[in-house]
């Protein structure tokens, strides 16, 4: 017994502890800021708020994180959002704009081929990547734009309108009074974290991005490892291009764009390096929080939009640099 | 009590919604501190709009004035506010909703008509013309090609050579500009620009290719302060969009709405427009604020206003 | 006579944990001066804190009598120290004569490099070594050994007055080490300082005039090696008696273990034919670029030979990827343990069982008990020093990562070990362990082969070996029909 | 003779050439395609147009090289052009809007200020990057937020127009018949190829890029490299914002939104690789050229902007698929 306590207590811990929760103590310090500044900001309606917020971030985050941590990058996650977004959304609208023949279809249907667009997104750029060996930063920049043109192509450039209310649900229900897109990233990174920290394949995906050709010599099939985390990656935007356009009400052809800069920001402000194999999803979640709460309290505080762009840039490297564990870098 | 109103813009990066919001500061209201303003800023995001207003709803506002980036996807920004009992009064963009309480906007179809039918008049209802969209799927940009198309309509021995879009941005429709003309040499005779900055992209390109600007017919819309200055050296016309109308009427709405109709508006904009936008005692659920062509009699007045 | 170093009392410690507690060292001009010790005693952290590279947390240096700090390598460089690393620190992408005179270009008129003349001195610099290498080859295309060359050639070029080798020859054949104490001489008869760590105790004396040991981060003694035989040396640096360096225990069965006919791969080696019995320990021995470890790589599956045969319990099996030589029960121990060896990021626990984890987690989950169980045992099977089994495996001394990339294939219980240098930067102890282990392996009924450039080591371990000149077999010999001098005539 | 001649020929030569001219092979074959489907690819008008066109992108990409060399990266480049194009604006228009008292000043003023501008901003990246070892992502995004922001707060959210003739020159401008821009770029990029391959402190980027320890062990100033880079990268997005200005007439605060993706593309078309230590700048000039001219083609061939987006992404994948050395890659 004593000697698990003291274990506690040693260096090791102490840490871990710091690289665990150097960025939860940033986090912790902004979000004491906020609420000290704005009498809005810890009650309960909020929070809530900016959980929601967070929730379509968070999913992509998480993805990311995936990408990220075998060395890749995926640019194209902003797009697919948009692809996935409105090619489900033609499945479960009443309005007849891009209406598939027989739509609205049962929502199951709709969030099937969503999730089913990310996936062949994501299985397209692995295979490029993995196979062929192309940068991930080309391959995936040119999936942002083909993905891009798909969605215009497909909706004809208009929004689609009117989904029905069973799909809306995913984006605007509750379930005991929690948000339905929190209860999603939070299954999302519930399982995420399980395969990253529990599984043989989250430990391969280390592997891999800390040294490929060891994990190869080790029988490791880097190739398909490669792969599957860009399916992934985009399969989990698919999801999240659901939510936003369930959220929103209506598919926009120009959703998501941009998206794929605070889903990496996210990753890399929760500590995983881009270079691969060193990182955490709790990282990438305080990360997404990080940026959430940011941008929402810098809302309920009013404060101008130019303003805003200048402290938000100052918040977020400010946020990295209270984290210590950074200065272990070369 | 001062009131606190919300005023949700889907961006304020370009000059337009930058115009609209700095009129809303000019309002009477707000400067004589009877109302408390925050602008916030979409991001041209229509989910950030949406957790604005969730933001707004949060702080109790008492009224929101709304621009949309899109037309549907606003509306549930519009039923969240409206399920907090807060009035949401719809400025210059549409928004899918019967919960707004008042729109105060332009009639995009009827600008982009204008303009095309002023280029189509100079070159005397035949030729090639070129069209420069705004970013596809925007409301602006539908109904803007729309009236573009009537005009078009109107004209059938005018061909369009070309039609694609620059984003609402000069720096992209200069680069299309450019690449048009090498593609169609001495063939382009008229510019439909869905919006200035877009126009005079085009003017730029053209001047780089050592064409001379005044033998083309361009037009854009919106009246910005560029777009006047060219307006005024007979570069291209410009259909001025009142923001400060749109804006202050909107304002006036929202305070109306706000102390459930005990108020009379304070903005100068419902004299100026007189009888083409009556008040009629803030019973009317939509505002139509006039275009202006800008012309050479009211750019210099127009300019003034700009410093 | 003025002291070129003094140092006293150096600490450091890691997160908590002491490295170093008491270095000291005492070098004269004109010595070579071996600094010895164990796997993890701080004799890399001693001289990266002399080099500027760490910052020492106690502890007094002097330089021909003044106290020093160095901030960076670059002070130390200044004052006329330079180091060759014991981790092998290439820039990949660059020239060899860019990276040995990196820092010191010369240039022309306008600021502009010379790289003529550069290149130039690169070779005059090689070719006076004679080291076999090009002044323009890339270094991403040098195998270990011709880096490690190049390491050397670049930390001679300084023409220092102190020059730290870091386990220089640990990646080299005998030849290319010959050529080296060469040059270390030539720097001592110069009046330059030395200071010389190696595992391999033969140079020491062979090379060495005098000596300091360190034990568990302290010194434990010094001394003129003149006046100590290897015994006492071993007694210091392991803390306890060590009657023999190579006790082989195993006995070869008359079972074919592996078999390998005719293998050929172009630009590498050809008609390679050999068997190995189950419970034999078979030698590969050559010079650098004989060979050897493209044999092997072909036998794991990642190159892939141009002809031949391999037979595994007298089948012929087909081995184009390492999971078909795993799924076969090989297991190879490669000879570079950071590029291929090891996930420098990750624990020593994963990287142990970096290679197991289907067996170990037959499920999709994982098995932690198992693994730290895996971990725990073979930590103890090749005495790893380190902290704790989670700490990163790059802050290991370099001997305890080779003992972790042994301990990763030892666990997967195969059937026949390919060994690739596989006792590079070991201590003496570790070392008797390993043979111990791989005896026992043996006798157990599996099957080694062992490529190694050591030549007591070839001797001393193996019941057969094979000798490889420039790509090809040129014999078996039984090692009770063989010495040194033989095996080292019939490989050049 | 005979000696150097077989060498020539050795496998190293062989890569090497591969190496510098594959993705040359990829721009030829695309120049090709484009000059048998439109009359109008190869005048001189439209090579010059494609010239100009890639002028302000050549020049970001020629100071990202510098980054992505030593394995950091400049997202903020875009923001850096829009607040160095505004802020040199007003000091040279003739307009009153954000004009500085006295305007407009000479040229050489304006051109100062504004290259002064970036190196500011790459000036504070570049000491949070190296002194703070703050990762690059999170200190250029946070610099590409707060420039943005500034550049907004600075023209109150309004163009500058009205710029002087003189400073209009060095966008609009022509020498012996060749635009200015086209000229400027020459330069920058003749600079940037003699520093790289000829100077010491190219080699040291390389060294610092390809591996930081064996660098800060030969002596090498690790983080003076590492801070200047930004300083370089940032003061020719300030360039890039002038010539920006110059081109389109006035200064626009939302300028040069997402340069930085093109930038980075075309680095990493041109075979530079993100993790640092290899790549060529001529490879960059050939990236920044792809771009340019499948914009242009593509524009010139009248295809619908939703398909343009399409084949964009298939080309930039299909160009670096066609540059065979990638395959080496692990
Ligand atoms: N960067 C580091 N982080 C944590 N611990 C370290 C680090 N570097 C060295 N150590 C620890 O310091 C001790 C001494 O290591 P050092 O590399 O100096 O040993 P060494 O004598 O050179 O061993 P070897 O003969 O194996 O090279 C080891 O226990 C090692 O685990
Ligand atoms: N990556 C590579 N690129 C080019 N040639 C290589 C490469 N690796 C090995 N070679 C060449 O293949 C031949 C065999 O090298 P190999 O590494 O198998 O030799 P070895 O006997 O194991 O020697 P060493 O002691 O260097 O490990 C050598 O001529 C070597 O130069
Ligand atoms: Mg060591
Ligand atoms: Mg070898």
């Amino acid at each position: 017994m004593s000697e698990t306590r003291s274990r506690w207590f040693t260096a090791e811990r102490r840490r871990t502890l710091i690289q665990e929760y150097g960025i939860f103590l940033a986090f912790l310090i902004l979000a004491a800021i906020l609420s000290v500044s704005n009498e809005f900001f810890l009650t309960p309606g909020n929070i809530s708020n900016v959980l929601l917020q967070t929730s379509i971030n968070g999913v992509l985050a998480v993805g990311m994180t995936f990408v990220i941590l075998t060395g890749g990058i995926d640019l194209s996650v902003g797009s697919v959002v948009a692809l996935a977004g409105i090619v489900s959304a033609s499945f479960a609208t009443t309005s007849s704009t891009a209406a598939i023949y027989g739509a609205p279809y049962p929502v199951i249907i709709a969030l099937a081929v969503g999730v089913a667009v990310g996936v062949a997104c994501g299985a397209l750029s692995g295979l490029i990547v993995s196979y062929f060996s192309v940068p991930a930063f080309v391959t995936t920049l040119g999936m942002l734009s083909a993905a891009r043109g798909l969605t215009l192509i497909y909706g004809g450039g208009r929004p689609v309108p009117a989904l029905t209310p069973e799909f809306r649900w995913i984006g605007t229900g509750h379930v005991l009074g929690i948000p339905a897109p929190v209860i999603i990233l939070a299954i999302v990174f519930g399982l995420a974290w399980w395969t990253l920290t529990r599984t043989r394949f989250g430990r391969y995906i280390y592997a891999v991005g800390g040294n490929a050709h060891a994990a190869k010599t080790s029988g490791i099939d880097v190739v398909r490892i490669r792969f599957v985390v860009y399916v992934i990656s985009a399969g989990l935007a698919g999801l999240a291009g659901m939510l936003l356009s369930a959220r929103t009400g209506s598919a926009l052809p120009q959703a998501g764009i941009a998206y794929e800069l605070d889903a990496i920001a996210a990753v890399v402000i929760g500590g995983t390096s881009l270079s691969g194999g060193i990182g955490r999803i709790t990282g990438t979640l305080i990360g997404a929080l990080i940026i959430g709460v940011m941008n929402n309290g810098l809302d309920l505080m009013g404060i101008q939009s130019y303003y805003q762009q200048v402290l938000k840039g100052a918040l977020i490297v400010g946020a990295v640099m209270l984290d210590q564990k950074r200065s272990y870098g070369a | 009590t001062k009131l606190k109103i919300g005023a949700a813009p889907y961006g304020l990066n370009a000059e337009f919604m930058q115009i609209w919001s700095a009129a809303l500061q000019q309002h009477p209201a707000v400067k004589n501190g009877d109302v408390e303003l925050t602008v916030f800023d979409g991001r041209y995001d229509a989910l950030v709009q949406n957790d604005q207003f969730k933001t707004m709803v949060t702080q109790k506002f008492d009224a929101i004035i709304f621009v949309p980036i899109d037309i549907d996807a606003g509306a549930t920004g519009v039923q969240t506010a409206h399920d907090a009992g807060i009035p949401v009064i719809g400025s210059n963009t549409r928004v899918n909703s019967d919960l707004l309480s008042a729109y105060v906007g332009s009639d995009d179809r009827i600008s982009g008509y204008m303009e095309a039918k002023i280029v189509l008049d100079k070159i005397g209802c035949k030729g090639n013309v070129v069209i420069i969209e705004g970013p596809i799927g925007q409301s602006a940009q539908i109904q803007r090609l729309e009236g573009n198309k009537k005009a078009l309509a109107e004209c059938p021995n005018v061909k369009v050579l070309e039609d694609q879009t620059a984003n609402w941005s000069r720096a992209e429709a200069q680069k299309l500009m450019e690449n048009w003309l090498t593609a169609h040499p001495g063939q382009i005779q008229g510019v439909i620009g869905q919006n200035d900055e877009m126009a005079l992209g085009a003017i730029e390109a053209i001047k780089a290719a050592g064409n001379d600007v005044k033998s083309y017919a361009i037009a854009g819309i919106d009246g910005i302060t560029d777009g006047l200055r060219a307006a005024k050296a007979g570069e291209m016309t410009s259909i001025l969009q009142d923001a400060t109308a749109q804006a202050q009427g909107a304002m006036d709405l929202a305070i109306f709405y706000a102390k459930k109709g005990d108020y009379k508006p304070e903005s100068e904009i419902w004299t100026k427009y007189g009888k083409d936008m009556p008040w009629n005692d803030g019973k009317d659920k939509e505002y139509n604020v006039p275009w202006t062509p800008v012309t050479a009699e009211n750019v210099d007045a127009l300019l003034a206003t700009r410093k | 006579m003025e002291l070129l170093l003094e140092v006293e009392g150096l600490k450091k410690s890691f997160g908590g944990v002491a490295a170093l507690s008491d270095g000291r060292l005492e070098l004269r001009a004109g010595s070579v001066h071996a600094l010895c010790g164990g796997n993890g005693a701080g004799k890399s952290t001693f001289l990266k804190i002399l080099m500027g590279i760490y910052k020492r947390d106690g502890g007094v240096i002097r330089r021909r009598g003044a106290e020093v700090d160095y901030a960076s390598p670059a002070e130390a460089l200044a004052a006329g120290i330079a180091i060759i690393e014991q981790e092998l620190s290439p820039i990949p992408h660059m020239t060899v004569a860019e990276n040995i005179y990196l820092g010191r270009e010369p240039s022309r008129r306008f600021g502009g490099i010379d790289f003529n003349s550069m290149n130039r001195a690169a070779q005059a610099l090689l070719d006076e070594l004679e080291f076999n290498i090009r002044a323009t080859q890339r270094m991403i295309d040098l195998t270990v050994a011709e880096m490690q060359l190049v390491e050397i050639a670049k930390a001679l070029s300084h023409d220092a007055e102190v020059i730290f080798m870091d386990e220089p020859t640990s990646a080299i054949g005998e030849r290319e080490a010959q050529r080296l104490f060469s040059a270390i001489r030539r720097l001592q008869a110069l009046g330059r300082g030395v200071v010389y760590v190696s595992h391999r105790l033969s140079e020491i004396f062979e090379i060495a005039d005098t000596y300091t040991a360190f034990r568990d981060g302290a010194f434990v003694g010094s001394g003129l090696l003149a006046e100590v035989n290897r015994q006492d040396l071993i007694r210091m640096i392991v803390g306890r008696e060590l009657s023999e360096e190579y006790v082989k225990t195993n006995t070869p069965g008359d079972d074919v273990g592996i078999e390998v006919e005719g293998l050929c791969r172009s630009d590498a080696f050809e008609a390679i034919s050999f068997s190995a019995h189950k419970g034999e320990i078979f030698g590969i021995y050559g010079l650098m670029g004989s060979g050897r470890t493209e044999i092997f790589e072909c036998l794991f599956g990642l190159e892939k030979a141009s002809a031949g045969a391999i037979f595994i319990d007298g089948e012929s099996v087909t081995i184009n990827k390492p999971t078909d030589a795993m799924a076969l029960g090989v297991a190879l121990v490669t000879e570079d343990r950071k590029s291929t060896g090891l996930n420098l990021l990750d624990s020593v626990r994963a990287n142990i069982c970096m290679a197991s984890l289907p067996e170990l987690s037959p499920l999709f989950v994982m098995n932690r008990a198992g693994e730290v169980d895996a971990s725990r045992r073979m930590r103890a099977d090749f005495q790893i020093k380190a902290a704790r089994d989670t700490m990163p495996v790059s802050g290991l001394s370099g001997g305890n990562q080779q003992k972790v990339v042994l301990g990763k294939w030892f666990l997967r219980n195969p059937r026949i070990l390919l060994l690739d240098e596989p006792t590079r930067g070991v201590d003496v102890g570790a070392k008797r362990e390993i043979y111990r282990i791989m005896c026992d392996f043996a006798n157990a009924g599996g099957t080694v082969v062992m490529v190694s450039s050591e030549i007591d080591e070839v001797l001393g371990m193996a019941d057969r070996i094979m000798v490889m000149r420039n790509g090809k077999s040129v014999g078996t010999f039984d090692r009770r029909e063989t010495n040194a001098q033989a095996l080292v005539n019939l490989s050049t």
